[in-house]
């Protein structure tokens, strides 16, 4: 299991703020990304980028049991 | 540790408290950045916001923020707070406060921590209109994160 | 006018107030800038400091300073406070907020402010060491006044 | 009559604050700077700008009946 965050825009489409899945095949972040277009429209996660446990990791890194993964849309704060 | 210095929070920042956070014997300037809720941008007419924030991340990256001062400037002293939730016109969205024994490293770490806030830390705004909401994306517009990473700096 | 945008004072300045006076609506960024009492200047330890100002032509001063702001930077707000007498270390001896649509202008016209402060306005500190005191001059130390005259900027 | 003002290092090497005198052939700001440095040992007087009226001036500035000549050594406030 894993635990996938959502925020701002892609959190609004969605409906949910988190959901967790089974890893079932996925083995990084880019096929995670695949995975969730396929079932739904998001164009913002597209240029979104991704944090595993809270640190910013590029499309290539693999996602392991236990993981919190966030996609986080071009931040607007300050 | 007696009082957080890099904080998120949901209700009004205390702007003196931030100050007294970095206040020292061996400081002779502190610097602080308030970032309000304009009015008008452009034509626009913000009628409020709203900023939602990843919030344990982001207090990991304002943590990170202030080594990357630390590293860069070894005399400063910094303290962050960003605000969550619905803010009106004119209330402080972030405060940075930063002290250093002279005012060159205490306007220039300053405005580091803001540009590097804009950058990295997962906070976003949703702005509302007369007319609309919207999301609002990365404003600097000019970043390109290759492979979805942000830019490192230093070594963090 | 409601209240001094450029003011001499002989009592503890109020931060907060100096920030309340460029508040508005129009600004998304306030910057502002404490000059405190430092302890140490390399080695020396300073015990205490007096400031002594003129004080009609230091205002008069100050408000130069604000006009040549308003030209360089036309959106900036600008209030500045500064204190004479005995002040103790982390006092607060100068205070500059600035109020701007965007940050860069805030930040900028800031730092102007004071780098002017310690070239036009006719104040002096004295310091008071353990082994004795000093009339400190120009700390600028980089500035030649042909004449005897101060460099114009602007149109002031 | 003009009025003289002292500040910082030069009011307390002279001990006064201000004086009153009679311009009695001082035309300039220097004619004046040189008639207080025969009497006085001030070397800061030297390094300091000239103000009239509360404006800065030159060495060559006339000074006029009812003005307020002040002088103001390196400035040091911030």
């Amino acid at each position: 299991m894993i635990k996938v965050l959502f925020f701002a825009g892609i959190r609004e489409a969605l409906g949910i703020d988190q959901l967790e899945l089974e890893l079932e095949g996925i083995q990084t972040v880019r096929q995670l990304k695949e995975q969730i277009l396929k079932e739904h429209q998001l164009p913002t996660l597209k240029q979104s980028m991704t944090a595993i446990n809270e640190s910013f990791v590029t499309d290539q890194e693999e996602i392991k049991e236990g993981d919190t993964v966030a996609f986080i849309p071009p931040v607007s704060g300050g | 540790m007696e009082h957080k210095l890099f904080e998120i929070v949901d209700q009004p920042i205390n702007i003196e408290e931030l100050r007294h956070k970095v206040e020292r014997r061996e400081a002779g300037a502190i610097t602080t950045f308030v970032g309000t809720v304009r009015e008008f941008t452009g034509e626009k007419k913000t009628l409020y916001l709203e900023y939602q924030a990843y919030q344990s991340m982001a207090e990991k990256m304002l943590e990170q923020i202030g080594h990357e001062i630390k590293k860069k400037w070894p005399e400063a002293q910094v303290a962050i707070t960003h605000r969550v939730g619905r803010l009106e016109i004119m209330d402080a969205a972030v405060v940075i406060a930063v002290s250093a024994p002279h005012r060159k490293t205490a306007y220039e770490a300053n405005e580091y921590a803001i540009e590097r806030i804009k950058e990295i830390v997962p906070i976003w705004k949703k702005e509302f209109w007369d007319d609309g909401t919207q999301w609002i994306g990365n404003q600097l517009e000019t970043i390109n994160y290759p492979e979805g990473k942000p830019i490192e700096k230093g070594e963090f």
